[in-house]
């Protein structure tokens, strides 16, 4: 973990409620995928964890959808405005493990993430699927980007109004087989990708969070490698150390 | 040269600048920012008998000038603690420490202290009054002074490291309570410890935290825990350990001005993880600012 | 379209939104801004028997998301408020207005509250139980369930119109205090008063407030606010008018689905003087995004 | 009472401690001298009162001294900033008393108002004098400002370090009669005009506010006509009606 200040260069609306936004600063040790930084926002007291989506020579890109205040109030920020970050939190994804034709399947604002991790596996001569999932064809994002990554790029929408109709795991089916999948959304997802895929993978979780560095205890969760704290042992997690809540 | 230490329980810190519990795990987490050996000392998180897991997530809800938050005493009990924890912590904390121990019976309380309090590096108990007596109905020990006292002097019987209660803010006279501590043999009283809330979410129209409430820190507390260290400064003899939304070295000479003979510091580590470096090192200025040469001279000056 | 309308203890309002006692002086400052007609109603400066010029100045600190405060109830008194203010509030509101009382003992609770009550104008009786009970060694008739069942029904005797009954959040169980209410006949419950809270002034190293202590509001309570008034949901039957730092729609809908039929809004008029008249214009959109077609219904929907 | 946006034009220090502010905005009722406005300061909950000083065809001047938090935040803020404002607060005062020689007497922070009043006197064809004091010459301020509007200027210092050493009140009998005194500044130095001056006059007053508009009770005082709210009913009082706080 790190402390350091960026500044907004550009931050833009490019699906429906969901904003790009580019910061510039000092990205050194920040290329590991599935890592992410907590962000302070003036007028709110916690920060916000958002995922690393992508790394330039000096800057970092963020997606983020609106859902509540604070993240209302990071879609206002404008140019030149400094932001507090804490940076490279979290394990991030393992790519050793990837084989060598793994699959990424990240659904709604479980998608940015796997940008990174995409472009570092490619670099690492991986042959890479990616499978998102929207709700809709105005939620959608990022498709361009991770075609222009070169490759397989499917997408899913719940309502059938882009690519598949459906969710993320019908588009699996039609994916053969693969030697790992690395995920990210929304609890419900990666539920059924768990049970959807036979490869081994990694997951990563969200959880409402103190601190994001592993002080509070906010986050625990419990695998089965015993308790874990989603900001600090995770927020990715095994495959096989996976403990579903049994209720809702 | 402006003179921060202060004395504690007979223990010399060369700062009032406490971590709280809760928000400082075992001191590693924060080795890795910052020489952690420049703290006062710091209190670990609250151990109890048994590992416990805590309360299911979520556990924490944002709130203006502060969070909630309902993580259930998670720790892996007092055997691990001393077993795995203490010798890990002696590797990068060279002070006493402080030694937060809760419970849910006086028994529990008893057993817990007493083997952290043959620990070497253990220099206080802090003992933790405010969980809910599962033998006494669910209502905290510390929200009465009979409760208070009857588990404070089972303890001190079995404890000869200095003793400091913590109290709970969730009561009608917080004084009468403190009072019932000294008068049990406590050597210190801190607090205030989290104020019960709660937040509902919206969208789903259920409270936010899986816990249903959860206790208040951060600044929202400070005039809060401010009027209670001076009520119970009024109402004892021993120290006060204050803290309850402190953030910045002006926070730390306010809460000592209303009888606090150090602090710690909870919340604020969370959002600044450089939160008590910073205190501590913005300390010197401010007390040049508001004519301080001795720290610890100030306690209960308002007074 | 929405529908805001809420009905308090008989009466309709067209909307929950309730300015709080003391923070809207009799209406006129406010009349000035904005047709205070569009308010639900509003809760005047809490009346005493006797004039009171209040506590000796500074009553007013900063704290951080709210302020203290110690007025001490300053207010003409129960016949200056009477032959002068209501006659000159008559003119700027036409609704059932809310009258607040204050008193130091029993007595003076009962002839306060049993004048207004036969004032046309007057809807409701606010009684508020926070002050000091001068017979009973100072502590507040709100801190017990006895003084406060003894003051209630005392009072209760008196009025025929709706009682509601305003309590104090320094207690260690406030779901009893109002209990107790509901078993005197009260016919809702207001809650929750400040807060009790003092700051220091740091270059003087004097309490910062004339008074010493005061009253913590605004934000910093909402959490708070809301707890109490799902213990008390679930406490009692009588309609609950939830207050505490609410400051915008959302913390409107937050309240009622704690357990509020209205609200009160205190000290967002003071930073804000819109800020009822902002809410009211923001409750249909903030429906709407939450789904909410008669507000009326959401009371106590987080339970 | 009117709420108003105004834009910060510029801010700078005038001597020690002590900004000067420029805001421009909707000036347009704003030019009672000895009238108020009280600021939105982000980060603060109460806002922060701070007399006018000057008006000019679109912009409002404010002079500040930092004292706290709320005033050191403010000598940060840069051109640019929107500002919320409440205006228009407080009585003033009233210039109809004035006679043909008034005398003006204010104390470090309580000399801004006294220039937008000494304008509006000279306006009025009225000969002015005004006695500013100071504690020491480095944070004395408007020295030029109130002489360029071609009136007596005489300027106190506590510590001597200009003008006349000693407080308002040795300066006072050095200036002869005059019709009526108008005096703004720390209550102690208030006082001590109160005694020194056989002529009627007006007395601007400070009290620590919760609104600042007449609804909260948290500025009150007594007087000999009952009392009164500082915020609505002050901040000046005639000094017929003045009852001095018995003890500090
Ligand atoms: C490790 C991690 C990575 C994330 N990466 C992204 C990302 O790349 N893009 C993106 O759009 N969102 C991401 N999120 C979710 C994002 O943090 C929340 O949507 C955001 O904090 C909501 O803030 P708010 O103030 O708008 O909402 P509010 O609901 O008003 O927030 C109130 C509080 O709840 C917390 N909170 C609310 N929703 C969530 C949530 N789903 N998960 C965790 N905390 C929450 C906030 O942090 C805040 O403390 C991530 C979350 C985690 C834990
Ligand atoms: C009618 C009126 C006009 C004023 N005009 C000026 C002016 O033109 N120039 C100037 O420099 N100052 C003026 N003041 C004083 C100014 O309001 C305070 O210095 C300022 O509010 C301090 O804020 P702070 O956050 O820096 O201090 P803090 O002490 O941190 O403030 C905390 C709280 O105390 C209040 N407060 C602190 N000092 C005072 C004070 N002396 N009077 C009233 N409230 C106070 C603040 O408003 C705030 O609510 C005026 C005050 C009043 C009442
Ligand atoms: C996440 C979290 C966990 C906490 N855990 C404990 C604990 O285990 N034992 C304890 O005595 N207090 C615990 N507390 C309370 C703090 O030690 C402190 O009393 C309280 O937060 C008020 O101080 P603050 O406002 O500076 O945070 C916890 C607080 C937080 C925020
Ligand atoms: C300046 C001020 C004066 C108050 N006077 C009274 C009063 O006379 N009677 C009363 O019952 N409550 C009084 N209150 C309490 C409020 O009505 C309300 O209960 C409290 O402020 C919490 O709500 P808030 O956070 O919205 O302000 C006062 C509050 C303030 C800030
Ligand atoms: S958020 Fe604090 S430990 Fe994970
Ligand atoms: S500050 Fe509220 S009445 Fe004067």
């Amino acid at each position: 973990m790190e402390e350091r200040i960026f500044t907004v260069k550009s931050n833009k609306l490019i699906a429906r409620d969901v904003y790009e936004i580019k910061l510039s600063g000092d990205i050194s040790g920040m290329q590991r995928p599935g890592q992410f930084v907590n962000i302070k926002l003036d007028g709110f007291y916690l920060r916000r964890p958002i995922s690393v989506c992508d790394i330039s020579a000096d800057s970092l890109t963020l997606i983020y959808k609106t859902v509540g205040n604070g993240t209302e109030y990071m879609s206002t920020l404008q140019e030149g405005k400094k932001l507090d970050l804490l940076t490279m939190l979290g394990n991030g994804y393992d790519i050793s493990k990837s084989g060598s034709s793994p699959l990424l399947i990240g659904g709604g604002c479980g998608v940015p993430p796997l940008y990174l991790l995409a472009k570092t596996l490619v670099a690492e001569g991986k042959s890479v699927t990616i499978i998102t999932g929207f709700n809709t064809k105005s939620e959608m994002f990022y498709k361009n980007e991770f075609k222009s990554l070169g490759i397989r790029t499917l997408v899913a929408t719940a309502d059938g109004s882009y690519g598949a109709k459906g969710f993320v795991t019908d588009a699996m089916v039609k994916c053969g087989d693969f030697s790992y999948t690395y995920a990210c959304g929304p609890e419900p997802m990666l539920k059924a990708v768990y049970y959807a895929s036979k490869a081994s993978g990694q997951y990563s979780f969200e959880e409402r969070m103190g601190c994001g560095f592993g002080a509070c205890m906010g986050c625990s969760c419990k695998t089965l490698y015993g308790s874990k704290r989603i900001c600090k042992d995770g927020p990715v997690l095994e495959k096989e150390e996976i403990i579903w809540p049994t209720q809702e | 040269m402006a003179d921060t230490r202060v004395a504690l329980c007979g223990i010399t810190l060369d700062n009032p600048v406490i971590p709280a519990s809760g928000t400082f795990g075992y001191g590693y987490e924060f080795a890795k920012f910052y020489d952690i050996n420049r703290l006062g000392t710091f209190s670990f998180k609250g151990t109890t008998k048994e590992p416990r897991f805590g309360n299911a997530t979520p556990r924490i809800a944002e709130c203006p000038s502060g969070l909630l938050n309902c993580v259930g005493l998670q720790n892996p009990g007092v055997n691990a603690v001393i077993s795995d924890e203490l010798p890990k912590l002696k590797k990068v904390f060279r002070k006493p420490v402080m030694a937060n121990v809760s419970g849910f019976s006086t028994e529990e309380y008893v057993y817990t202290a007493s083997l952290l309090d043959k620990e070497e590096q253990v220099g206080w108990i802090e003992l933790n009054i405010s969980c809910p007596n599962v033998h006494g109905g669910g209502m905290a020990f510390g929200t009465s002074p009979k409760m208070a006292y009857e588990v404070v002097a089972a303890v001190r019987k079995e404890v000869k490291k200095p003793l400091i209660v913590k109290l709970s803010p969730n009561v009608t006279d917080i004084a009468s309570v403190a009072a019932a501590c000294e008068s049990a043999d406590a050597d210190g009283i801190s607090l205030i410890n989290t104020v019960l809330g709660m937040r509902i979410n919206l969208k789903t129209r259920k409270p936010l935290l899986a816990n249903i409430t959860g206790g208040l820190s951060g600044p929202a507390l400070l005039p809060i825990a401010l009027r209670m260290i001076y009520q119970v400064y009024e109402a004892v003899k021993i120290p006060i350990i204050g803290m309850g939304g402190i953030s910045c070295a002006e926070d730390v000479v306010e809460a000592m001005l209303a009888g606090a003979t150090a602090v710690e510091i909870g919340a604020a580590n969370l959002v600044n993880p450089y939160a008590c470096r910073d205190i501590i090192e913005a300390l010197p200025e401010t007390m040049e600012k508001y004519k301080i040469n001795k720290l610890a001279e100030i306690t209960g000056g308002a007074h």
